[in-house]
C-alpha cells in the first residue's frame, strides 16, 4: 500500500464513511486529514531523498494507462492541501465535536454535511495534484467541481444556493472546455496524457486544443474575464467552506495550467502572453471591486480574483522550465503564500462576523473593543497578500520582479507594483477601520473568549510569515520538478 | 440468404414504413389529445412490429428473432400503458375544469 | 472518411448551438439543457474522431462512456440546486 | 446509401436540439431533448459505439429526461430574459465562427491512430475480451474509480441541498400489470447486460441503468413507498460501489504491489466482482438521485 495511492484513495474511503454514519462525521473527518497530511509529509520526503517517482497504475504504461507523477511541484501543492486543511478542519470542529453535544438542528446537519464534502475535496485535490492523464485531470476536476459546490450550498440560504447554481454550471462549462481541448489532442496526437504535451504546440490544429484547455481551466480558476461565477459563490459561502474555496479549490486549476506551461514548450508563447494579460486584468479588475465593496466577505473574494491575476501573470511570464529563471518557482511560491494567508483572512472574517453581528465594512470600528486575535490575524494575513517582507508573498514577488528585471520587461514590473499598491489600498481599508475608534455601532458586540476561530486564524497567518523566512524549504522541492 | 425471405423482409418493412408515415400524419393533423393517442398507440406499435418482422427475415438468423420479439412485445406494453396513463391523466384535468 | 465529416460538422453544430443559448439566457432549466447538448457535440466530435480505417478506437470510446455517467451525476445536482432555489420563493 | 441516412440522421439530430434549445414551453423542450437523445444514440451506433450507444439510450435520454421531467415541473414559468437581437446577432456569429474553426480543425488533424494497436495487442491479458470493457476496468480502471467517485460526490451534494422526494400518484389499476411484466424483465435484461458485457457491448452503467429504471417504475407506481427504512437502505447500497471498488483496488495493491493490478489469471474474476458491485450501487445511486436522498432525522 504505498503512499501514493493511499494519498487519493484514503479520503475517499473516509468521506464514504463519513456519509455512511452522518452523526459521527468528524470522527471520520479529523484522523483521516491528520492521516493524509502524514501521508504527505512522508511522501515529500521520499520526493527530497531519491528524486521524483513515476507509478504506472495497475502496471499499464503511459500513452494508454494512466500515471501517477509524484515530483516537487506535486509534493509541494500536496503539503499545502494538507496543511490548510489540518487547519481548517479543525476550526471546523468548533460545530460541536462530539456527536452527542447540544449543538442545534442546524449545526448538527451543517456538521454531517461538511466533513463527507471535505473529505471528497481532500481525495480529488489529491488525485489531481498526482495525475499524469488529462482525460483523468477532467475527472478529478468534476469531483472537485461537485464538493466545492457542495461547499458553497451548505449554508443553505437563498444567495448561497443561487451561486452554487452559477459556481456549478460555471464549472461544468469550464470542465467540458477543457474536455474540448482533450478530444481535439486527442485527434490531433491520438493520445492524451501529460508527456503529450510538447507536441501540442506545434501545428495550428494543436494549438487550438491548447488554448481550448487553458480556456477551461481558466474558466474554472476564475481568471480575469471568466470568473463573474466566483466572488457570489465565495462571499456568500460559510466562512469554513470559502476558506477552503479560495485557499485551496481554485489552486487545481491553477496547477494545471503551470504543468502544462512548464511542459508546453516555445509553441506556447502565444497562449502564454494572453495568461499574462488575463492576469494583468484580473489584478485590476479584482482590486477596482474590492475597493468598491462594502461587505468583508465579498472584499476577501475580489482580493482572490486579484491575487489569481497575480499568480497567472507570473505563469504567463515565466516561460518554460527550460531557461532557468525561477520565474515559475515564483509562481508556485505566490500559490502557497496565497493558500495559507487567504485561509487565515476568510476564518478571521469568520470570526470578525462572529464578533460584532455584521460583516460591513463601515461597521468594524469601536470604542471599548481592542481589536481581537481575529482582527490581528486579518492583519497579518493581508501583510502576506500584499507581499510586504519577511512574508512568503515577497519571497515570490521578489523572484518575480527580480527575473523580470534580469529580462528587462519593464512592463510587467509596473503592472506587478501597481497591483501590489492596490492591494495595500483595499486591504488598508480594512485594517485602518479595526483599530480607529469612532462611535460603536454594534451594540450587540461582545468580547467572546478565545475561540477555536481565532487559534486557527493566527496559526494561519503566522505559518504565512513563517513560510517567508523558510522558503528555503519550498525552493529546493521545486527543483526536483520533472521537466 | 433465400430469395423469399429476401422479399418477405422487403415487402413487411416497406407496410411498417407505411404504418409509422401514417401515425406521424395523424398526430400532426388529428385536432384534439385523445384521437392523437389514438393515433399513436395503434399506427406506431404496428409499424414498428412490421419493421421488426421485416429486419428479422432480412437478417434470417433465429437469435435476432428472438431478440427483436422481446423489444415488439416491451414496445407494445409500454406503448398501450403509456397511452392509458396519458388519457387518464387528460380526462382528470378537463373534468377537473 | 466522408461519414466522418458529416459527424464532425454536426458535433461543431451542436457545440456551437449550446455556446449561443448558453450565453444569451438566464433561465436555469435552459442552461442545463444546453449543457446537455454542449457535452453530446463534444462526445461527438470525440467519437467522429475515433474512427480509423472502419474500426472505433476502444478509448474514446470508454471516455465518452464515462462522460455520460458524469453528466448525469452533474445534471441530477444541477436541476436539485434549480428546484432549490426556485422553490425557495413560496416556502 | 448509408451517406444519405447519416446525412438525414445529422440534420435531425440538430433541428431537435435547436428545437429544445429555443422553445419556450418547458416540457416540450425536455420532450425535444429526449427525442435528440434517441437519435443521438443512433448516431452512436452509426459510428462503431454500441456500448456508448446502450448508455447514451438508458442514461443520456432515459433517466436525464426523467430528471428534466421532474424538475420541469417544479420550476417557475421561463422569465423573459432572453438578450436583445442586436446582442443575440453577435454571439450567434462568434458561435458560428467558433464551430466552423472547431469543424475545420477536427477535420484536418491527422489522427494519429496510437490506441487500438496498444489496446489490441493488449487485451489477452486484460481478461476481458470486450476492449471497452477492458479499457473501462483494467487499463483505465482509475478513470473509472474516479467516476464512480463523481456520482457519489453529486449524491451527498443532493443530500445537502435535499429537493422534495417525488410523492407517487394514483396512476390507475393498469400499472400493477404493467409493472408486474417490465421490473423482472428490467432486472433479467440487467443481469444480462452485465454478464454478457465481457465480450459483447454491455456492462455495469448500462446494467445500472436498467436496474434503475425498473426502480423507478416501483417507486413512481407507489408499489415501494419511498419510507425512511427503504430510503437508508438504498443510501447505504449507493455507499457501498466506492468503497468496494476502491478497496479492490487497495487489495490489488497489496496483493501485486501495484494499484489496480489484478493478480494475473484471476482478472476476469476481479472485473466481474467489481462490476456487479458496481451496477447495484450505480442503480441505487441514480435512483436516488432521481427521489432525492432524504435527510434521515439526526437524533
Amino acid at each position: 500500500m504505498s503512499d501514493i495511492s493511499l494519498l487519493v484513495l484514503l479520503p475517499l474511503l473516509a468521506s464514504v464513511g463519513a456519509a455512511a454514519t452522518p452523526r459521527a462525521s468528524e470522527l471520520w473527518g479529523l484522523p483521516a486529514t491528520a492521516l493524509t497530511a502524514v501521508l504527505a509529509l512522508w511522501l515529500t520526503l521520499d520526493v527530497l531523498q531519491d528524486g521524483a517517482r513515476e507509478v504506472a497504475i495497475g502496471g499499464w504504461a503511459a500513452p494508454l494507462g494512466i500515471v501517477f507523477v509524484a515530483d516537487g511541484l506535486a509534493a509541494l501543492m500536496l503539503l499545502m492541501t494538507s496543511g490548510v486543511g489540518i487547519v481548517v478542519a479543525i476550526q471546523a470542529t468548533s460545530w460541536g465535536v462530539w456527536p452527542s453535544s447540544a449543538g442545534s438542528e442546524e449545526a448538527a446537519s451543517l456538521r454531517a454535511g461538511f466533513w463527507p464534502l471535505w473529505l471528497a475535496t481532500l481525495g480529488a485535490m489529491n488525485a489531481l495534484f498526482l495525475s499524469g492523464d488529462l482525460f483523468n485531470i477532467y475527472v478529478a476536476f468534476e469531483i472537485l467541481g461537485l464538493t466545492a459546490v457542495g461547499l458553497t450550498a451548505l449554508s443553505g440560504t437563498r444567495s448561497a444556493l443561487r451561486a452554487a447554481f452559477d459556481y456549478l454550471s460555471a464549472g461544468l462549462a469550464g470542465s467540458l472546455m477543457l474536455l474540448l481541448g482533450v478530444a481535439l489532442a486527442y485527434s490531433a496526437i491520438g493520445r492524451v496524457d501529460l508527456e503529450a504535451v510538447p507536441m501540442l504546440a506545434e501545428t495550428i490544429t494543436r494549438r487550438i486544443a491548447l488554448a481550448l484547455l487553458v480556456t477551461g481551466l481558466a474558466v474554472k480558476a476564475a481568471l480575469f474575464p471568466l470568473h463573474f461565477w466566483m466572488p457570489a459563490a465565495h462571499s456568500s459561502a460559510a466562512p469554513v467552506a470559502s476558506a477552503l474555496l479560495s485557499a485551496l479549490v481554485v489552486k487545481g486549476a491553477l496547477y494545471v495550467i503551470l504543468r502544462i506551461s512548464i511542459e508546453g514548450g516555445a509553441g506556447m508563447e502565444a497562449v502564454r502572453f494572453a495568461l499574462a494579460i488575463m492576469g494583468a486584468g484580473a489584478m485590476l479588475w479584482g482590486a477596482w471591486g474590492a475597493l468598491r465593496a462594502t461587505r468583508l466577505k465579498l472584499l476577501v473574494a475580489q482580493s482572490t480574483i486579484a491575487q489569481i491575476g497575480l499568480i497567472a501573470l507570473a505563469i504567463g511570464v515565466a516561460g518554460d522550465s527550460l531557461q532557468q529563471n525561477g520565474l515559475w518557482q515564483a509562481a508556485a511560491l505566490l500559490m502557497l503564500s496565497h493558500a495559507f494567508a487567504k485561509a487565515a483572512m476568510f476564518i478571521a472574517v469568520g470570526r470578525i462576523a462572529e464578533e460584532l453581528g455584521h460583516d460591513r465594512i463601515s461597521g468594524l470600528n469601536r470604542k471599548e473593543l481592542r481589536p481581537g486575535a481575529a482582527e490581528f490575524a486579518f492583519a497579518i494575513a493581508s501583510v502576506s497578500l500584499i507581499g510586504l517582507p519577511p512574508t512568503a508573498g515577497f519571497i515570490g514577488k521578489w523572484l518575480l520582479i527580480d527575473g523580470l528585471i534580469a529580462r528587462g520587461a519593464w512592463i510587467w514590473v509596473a503592472l506587478i507594483l501597481i497591483g501590489t499598491a492596490l492591494s495595500a489600498a483595499y486591504l488598508s481599508r480594512v485594517v485602518s477601520r479595526c483599530l480607529r475608534g469612532g462611535p460603536h455601532i454594534a451594540a450587540s458586540a461582545h468580547h467572546p473568549a478565545w475561540s477555536t476561530g481565532d487559534i486557527t486564524a493566527l496559526g494561519l497567518a503566522t505559518s504565512a510569515l513563517v513560510l517567508g523566512l523558510a522558503s528555503a524549504l519550498p525552493l529546493t522541492l521545486l527543483e526536483i520538478t520533472v521537466k | 440468404m433465400t430469395p423469399i425471405l429476401y422479399v418477405l423482409g422487403l415487402t413487411l418493412t416497406t407496410a411498417g414504413v407505411g404504418f409509422l408515415l401514417i401515425a406521424a400524419l395523424g398526430v400532426w393533423r388529428l385536432p384534439d389529445v385523445m384521437s392523437r393517442l389514438h393515433a399513436l398507440t395503434k399506427a406506431d406499435t404496428a409499424g414498428l412490429t412490421l419493421i421488426a418482422l421485416g429486419a428479422a427475415c432480412l437478417t434470417g438468423r433465429l437469435d435476432t428473432l428472438l431478440a427483436l420479439g422481446l423489444c415488439i412485445i416491451l414496445v407494445g406494453l409500454s406503448g398501450a400503458t403509456m397511452g392509458h396513463l396519458i388519457a387518464r391523466t387528460h380526462l382528470s384535468e378537463t373534468d377537473s375544469e | 472518411m466522408t461519414s466522418d465529416l458529416i459527424y464532425i460538422c454536426a458535433g461543431s453544430g451542436l457545440v456551437g448551438l449550446a455556446l449561443y443559448r448558453l450565453s444569451t439566457c438566464r433561465d436555469m432549466l435552459l442552461r442545463v439543457l444546453s449543457l446537455n447538448v454542449l457535452a453530446v457535440g463534444v462526445a461527438m466530435l470525440f467519437l467522429a474522431s475515433a474512427r480509423h480505417a472502419g474500426i472505433t478506437d476502444a478509448v474514446p470510446q470508454a471516455f465518452v462512456l464515462t462522460g455520460i455517467v458524469v453528466l448525469v451525476a452533474v445534471t441530477a445536482a444541477l436541476l436539485a440546486l434549480a428546484e432549490r432555489v426556485d422553490g425557495q420563493d413560496d416556502e | 446509401m448509408s451517406l444519405a441516412f447519416d446525412i438525414l440522421l445529422t440534420i435531425g439530430i440538430f433541428f431537435t436540439a435547436a428545437a429544445t434549445l429555443g422553445m419556450r414551453d418547458r416540457v416540450g423542450s425536455v420532450v425535444g431533448f429526449v427525442v435528440a437523445g434517441l437519435l443521438v444514440a443512433l448516431s452512436w451506433v452509426r459510428l462503431g459505439a454500441p456500448d456508448v450507444a446502450l448508455a447514451e439510450a438508458a442514461i443520456g435520454a432515459g433517466l436525464t429526461g426523467a430528471l428534466l421531467l421532474r424538475s420541469s415541473g417544479r420550476l417557475k414559468p421561463v422569465e423573459r430574459l432572453i438578450s436583445p437581437p442586436s446582442h443575440r446577432f453577435i454571439v450567434a456569429l462568434i458561435a458560428a465562427a467558433f464551430a466552423g474553426a472547431l469543424a475545420w480543425a477536427v477535420y484536418t488533424a491527422s489522427g494519429a491512430a496510437l490506441y487500438p494497436a496498444l489496446v489490441s495487442e493488449r487485451l489477452a491479458s486484460s481478461g476481458v475480451t470486450n476492449p471497452v470493457t477492458a479499457v473501462l476496468l483494467n487499463f483505465r480502471a482509475w478513470d473509472t474509480l474516479l467516476e464512480i467517485a463523481v456520482l457519489f460526490a453529486a449524491l451527498i451534494l443532493v443530500r445537502i441541498v435535499a429537493p422534495a422526494v417525488p410523492q407517487p400518484v394514483a396512476l390507475g389499476e393498469l400499472m400493477l400489470p404493467f409493472a408486474r411484466i417490465i421490473v423482472p424483465m428490467c432486472a433479467f435484461l440487467a443481469g444480462h447486460l452485465l454478464w454478457q458485457g465481457a465480450s459483447v457491448p454491455g456492462g455495469a452503467f448500462q446494467a445500472g441503468a436498467m436496474l434503475a429504471g425498473g426502480l423507478l417504475v416501483l417507486m413512481l407506481g407507489g408499489f415501494a413507498a419511498p419510507t425512511p427504512r427503504l430510503m437508508s437502505w438504498g443510501a447505504m447500497l449507493a455507499l457501498v460501489g466506492l468503497a468496494v471498488f476502491s478497496l479492490a483496488a487497495l487489495g490489488a495493491e497489496v496483493l501485486t504491489g501495484t494499484l489496480l493490478l489484478y493478480p494475473d489469471g484471476t482478472a476476469k474474476f476481479w472485473i466481474l466482482g467489481i462490476e456487479a458491485a458496481l451496477t447495484l450501487s450505480i442503480a441505487a445511486m441514480l435512483c436516488l438521485l432521481f427521489c432525492g436522498v432524504p435527510r434521515r432525522p439526526l437524533k
